[in-house]
């Protein structure tokens, strides 16, 4: 699968280094030089399949008990998008903030939150993550730097530009990532935070995980600049990228280099993850508006396929420890189920805890 | 006579509107391709194609604005929201543009527009999005505001609510768009502003709207079973306010319980109760009695929510605390 | 004791955190170079910097939800708006972010914010600009809303609101601005959730904040004249709501009567009438009377706007005719 | 003055003839052909004059009478950019709507709105164009399809957006014009509209007056892109010229242009007038925020004064004739608030009219 980092308008041009990464990818495992492959890479590598993977099975595993009526409410699941979530993450520190939205287990698990207690909370069960008090849409994890799930297209862009300001204020290096979608650009607040962000040169990155659609709205419907949004970033002085989203080393690398220009000083940041949802919006949705073809087409770029081929075929990883890897992730899952069925449900007299401080 | 779900009844009444009335068109968000949220315009992208059911991005400030200023030009715009939550992101252009307009230039400006939204808790959707903000806006003047708690209502009061001169906020409980009930084939409509008495009864009066009806019925019900016969009055339009049904009511009780599946603070029935104490006084054998849920942000878990949420045994609770019955 | 206008008393407090709390930083539309809207703010860029006085663009919704995040990330902003009818355009971050995170994250986040902008009618602003919001926000669970009437409270409630761990809405009245009134040079805090007996007597209780308390005092001086001796509440937190004070008052006099500058329908008053009429039924001799201002949209002719704006006499008409007195 | 319309991005640059009438007004009086100078030229000329000088006058009447106390509330005066509305304006038919913000009475006066009506309005008489209702910030003429005055930031941009969807509906060739700010331009319904403006083509003018300032705040020190708009909005598909908003000719001439467009069915266009407020925000404001240089700069670009003394030197008008109209301005605006002071206050049961059709 290519990388496709390209850089654009107002970008310095610095991701020629994943630029290049990218087409060793896509030149194939004779282009890959034994040189790469010690054995941190192995476990690094190893470590984002793992990663991937864990999110794949755990949202499979929701759908499954969304069906049975053990999850309720709204259900927006990750999959597709594993290798955005995987990537982007994965180059942050402990003491960064993470701010997500709805979609957003795979940003939790991909930041390590407790799967048990991450299942639990969709379970409604007093050991989740928020006491069963958030639901799948609103996940946090304090003591991860993990700022939620937040429900309200682009409501949560604001919250994270807050978070940095915090960081900037205390003269720290730490930094804050803002995950949304394509269709919540065309939210007022998100323009309002992009340019407060630019103004006062917040330690932030945006970062856009395009799928193409917001529910059933494909972009180039519903937006006058379809699907290019660097002009408008331009006018923000925000530094942005395009990636390919399906290819959690491009994304690793270009997150990677973002983050560096910001904790180096360098004010807000942008990138733009082109990637795809593999399901409907949620699980209710039918998918009328698109069809089945579209779908397919993403569905070979699958990183929870390609990734793991990819790895076997370089000599990064062998057949074994993939399987490994994913059987290990499969019983994880198992026992997150039976972890969140196990658990008791809130007493009712937790309803009045945490109202205020 | 027929019966048919909520959902349909809405559906019945858009469809009519938009065969009938050239001005009339729709936007919103995926109520065209994807065929609205909760499938109430399924089919009519096809039907009424682009122009007349419009997509729109996800700008609730910019559609509702441009509602607004469609309606000031001569248009007939109904705007779904897909939650009346996300009203809040347009909270101005609702309380401060269309309401307002007529007031500020003297008369000169009419803004007939709709917007429905579907609205309420118990579909375990959490703090964000399980608001009842029908009871806020009702408080808005220059602005109607009503809730149908059945498929009779919903298509009555769709069909005033799109011929109406002003803006109407047209409050959906979410719940309720698969409830099934009795819709005459005839043509009818219901008028603005009035409650009905869903129940007649002599001893107690019930008050609510929406989904509040449901455990106000189970009430009433099982208080029947006990031998005290409860008189059960929907408001289905929470501005303009029907007082005198609920005071003519009181008048024969002289009992009365006000229910809300909405926060117990404030709101509607805090208004409803503050206005009959003071206007049924001298009939009332003891305190206007108000029932809502928990005032708390709503929970995610279904035990916590529906602990949270208005039941027949809060109802049942107050009619026993208030009047001892 | 010395005397300081309302104004001045709010720059105190604010001033005092800036200095004593490294945390405590301020954001707003032109608090900074401009001074402040209402000249709360003036100096103190100059006194404390940019970093500290942050002027931000006239995106409401951005540096709300910035103060929420900031606050979550361990700081104490304290953000200004220029009016409180412009909260409307930041409703969703105000209602369903900055209250909802406790409880959404299960007691993991505190948003120690407090938002303050000038409230009420009565300075000829218009519709659009005349709201009383207070009395919206103070139905939400998760946030608390104080609205003082008088320089001692303002300065009470500004510095127990910056240590509160929680979001607190801090209306302050546009017209109270210049108004002067006795500030002890001794440190003091007013508890947030505590009403106060404004003036005591024993023939009837009269309830209000804020600017309220105008038409009220006014009310109370006119009664003492007939004879009537009027017991004054100042409610000055209506999120918590202190009922108590109300009640054990009620107790006393048996009759009450509630008064906003608010629009009449719904609001605080409402909650308060609903429940006291609820709780202390057994005391009253008659209805819990409401008053409030006109409900229309606020016109901007100063005739017409003091029409529909409360004042002393329609607070004597309700105690008229809910007592006779 | 030197007329500077000059093509941006995405702008098709028709604005050439602009350009070129800039360049002759530029050049002086020498430069000017007798050919232009036919007997509607001249009466155009004079027209503009006349609208210009009765807003200036109109405007210093009002600032008088707040003094007094007749008016009261906030008081926006257009002093400075009266080129600006006029220039605009004068390009528009009887069917256009036009949309307007707090900073409304040059907008009212150059579409014609009867100046008794609207000074008995701001002294909140029940003749003035509200029944005394809306205020300085709020005027409406609904016959002459002027939609407020509002007072909101940036609100009024969707309610146009909404009156041009109207137009765009019933298949007519009218167009709305929407004037707002600098400062709105952060409001997050501003990008929210254009966008919507964008997707769906409406025949909308977006008339952006730049007077440098919102309220106290320099543009640059709240806006992360500064004084440059344009880059913003090729994101949104929207043609955009920038025009010297202290040169009604040349505003007139890119407005006609623009408007030409948008009838022609080529969507939304933006224009961008650079201008400037002589006097405060507000009446209430002490301008601590800039320095009386700045605005003595401005002062020599007067249009009320460089106008008239270039229309006297290219002889399209004599003193006379300047003097003439001069006078009627004035005495008109003494009669205006003659008929306001003498004009009765609303009666009390007025207050009920109006809330609901
Ligand atoms: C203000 C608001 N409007 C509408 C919604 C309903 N809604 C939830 S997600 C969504 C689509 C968002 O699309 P996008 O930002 O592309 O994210 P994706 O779901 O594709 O990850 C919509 C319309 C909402 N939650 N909030
Ligand atoms: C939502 C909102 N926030 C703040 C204000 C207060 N306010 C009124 S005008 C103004 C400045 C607007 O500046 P700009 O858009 O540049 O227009 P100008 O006044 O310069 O004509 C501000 C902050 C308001 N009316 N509405
Ligand atoms: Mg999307
Ligand atoms: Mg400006």
């Amino acid at each position: 699968m290519a990388s496709r980092t390209k850089p654009r308008e107002k970008s310095p041009p610095k991701s020629a280094k994943s630029r290049k990464n990218g087409k060793g990818d896509a030149a194939g495992p004779d282009a890959a030089s034994p040189g790469d492959s010690d054995a941190r890479a192995r476990t690094d590598h190893l470590e984002l399949f793992r990663q991937m993977f864990l999110i794949r099975q755990f949202e499979l595993s929701c759908g499954e008990n969304y069906s049975k009526g053990f999850i309720r409410g709204f259900l927006h699941l990750y999959i597709g998008q594993e290798a955005t979530g995987v990537g982007a993450i994965s180059t942050l520190r402990d003491d960064d903030y993470i701010v997500s939205h709805y979609r957003d287990h795979g940003h939790a698990i991909a930041r390590g939150l407790d799967i048990n207690r991450t299942m639990a909370e969709l379970f409604g069960r007093s050991t989740g993550l928020s006491k069963g008090k958030g639901g799948s849409m609103h996940l946090f994890d304090v003591a991860r730097r993990f700022m939620g799930g937040h429900a309200i297209v682009a409501a949560q862009l604001p919250l994270a530009a807050g978070l940095a300001l915090a960081q900037q204020y205390k003269k720290t290096d730490s930094i804050t990532i803002c995950f949304f979608g394509d269709g919540s650009t065309n939210q007022g607040v998100y323009h309002e935070t992009l340019n407060l962000a630019g103004v006062w040169k917040l330690p932030i990155l945006f970062f856009l995980e395009n799928n193409g659609y917001g529910m059933g709205s494909a972009i180039d419907r519903v937006r006058a600049g379809g699907n290019d949004f660097y002009p408008g970033l331009a006018t923000y002085g925000i530094p942005a990228v395009e990636v390919d989203g399906m290819d959690v080393l491009a994304v690793r690398e270009a997150t990677e280099l973002a983050v560096q220009n910001i904790r180096g000083g360098g004010g807000p940041q942008f990138i733009e993850a082109k990637t795809f949802r593999f399901v409907g919006h949620s699980y209710a949705d039918g998918q009328k508006y698109r069809g089945r073809e579209e779908v397919e087409e993403w569905e070979e770029r699958d990183p929870v396929v390609t990734f793991p081929a990819k790895l076997i075929k370089m000599g990064l990883a062998s057949r074994d420890q993939i399987d490994q890897v994913k059987a290990e992730a499969t019983a994880a899952v198992a026992n997150a189920v039976k972890f969140a069925e196990e658990s008791p449900d809130p007493d009712p007299g937790e309803i009045f805890d945490d109202v205020l401080a | 006579m027929p019966e048919i779900v909520f959902r349909e009844a809405l559906k019945r009444g858009l469809e009519e509107a938009l065969e009938n009335d050239p001005r009339v068109f729709m936007m919103g968000e995926d109520i065209g391709a994807y065929g609205g949220a909760y499938a109430v315009t399924d089919g009519f992208l096809k039907k009424f194609g682009p122009e007349r059911i419009k997509d729109t991005p996800i700008s609730e400030q910019a559609f509702i604005g441009a509602g607004i200023g469609a309606a000031a030009g001569g248009l007939r715009p109904i705007i779904e929201l897909m939650s009346i939550s996300f009203s809040l992101v347009a909270f101005d252009q609702i309380v401060n543009m269309a309401s307002n307009l007529r007031y500020m230039s003297g008369g000169q400006i009419s803004v007939p527009m709709v917007i429905r939204a579907p609205t309420g808790a118990g579909v375990q959707l959490g703090a964000t999005h399980s608001h009842s903000l029908e009871t806020w806006l009702a408080e808005v003047p220059g602005m109607k505001v009503v809730c149908p708690s059945n498929s009779y209502d919903a298509l009555g009061l769709i069909r005033s609510a799109i011929k109406d001169e002003n803006p109407v906020f047209f409050a959906e409980p979410a719940l309720l768009y698969g409830a099934k009930s009795e819709v005459p084939d005839e043509y009818f409509e219901i008028e603005i502003g009035k409650a009905v008495i869903a129940r007649t009864g002599s001893d107690i009066t019930l008050v609510s709207y929406g989904y509040g009806m449901r455990p106000v019925d189970a009430a009433a019900d099982r208080l029947s079973e006990r031998g005290v016969s409860a008189e059960v009055i929907d408001l289905r339009s929470l501005n303009p306010l029907d007082l005198d049904t609920i005071v003519n009511s009181v008048q024969k009780t002289n009992r009365v319980v006000v229910v809300d599946t909405a926060r117990r603070t404030g709101g509607i029935m805090a208004e409803v109760a503050a206005e009959l104490q003071q206007r049924a006084s001298e009939w009332l054998d003891g305190p206007v009695m108000r029932v809502g849920s928990i005032d708390v942000p709503w929970p995610y878990s279904r035990g916590l929510e529906q602990e949270v949420l208005t039941g027949a045994d809060d109802v049942l609770a107050a009619v026993a605390e208030g009047y001892g019955l």
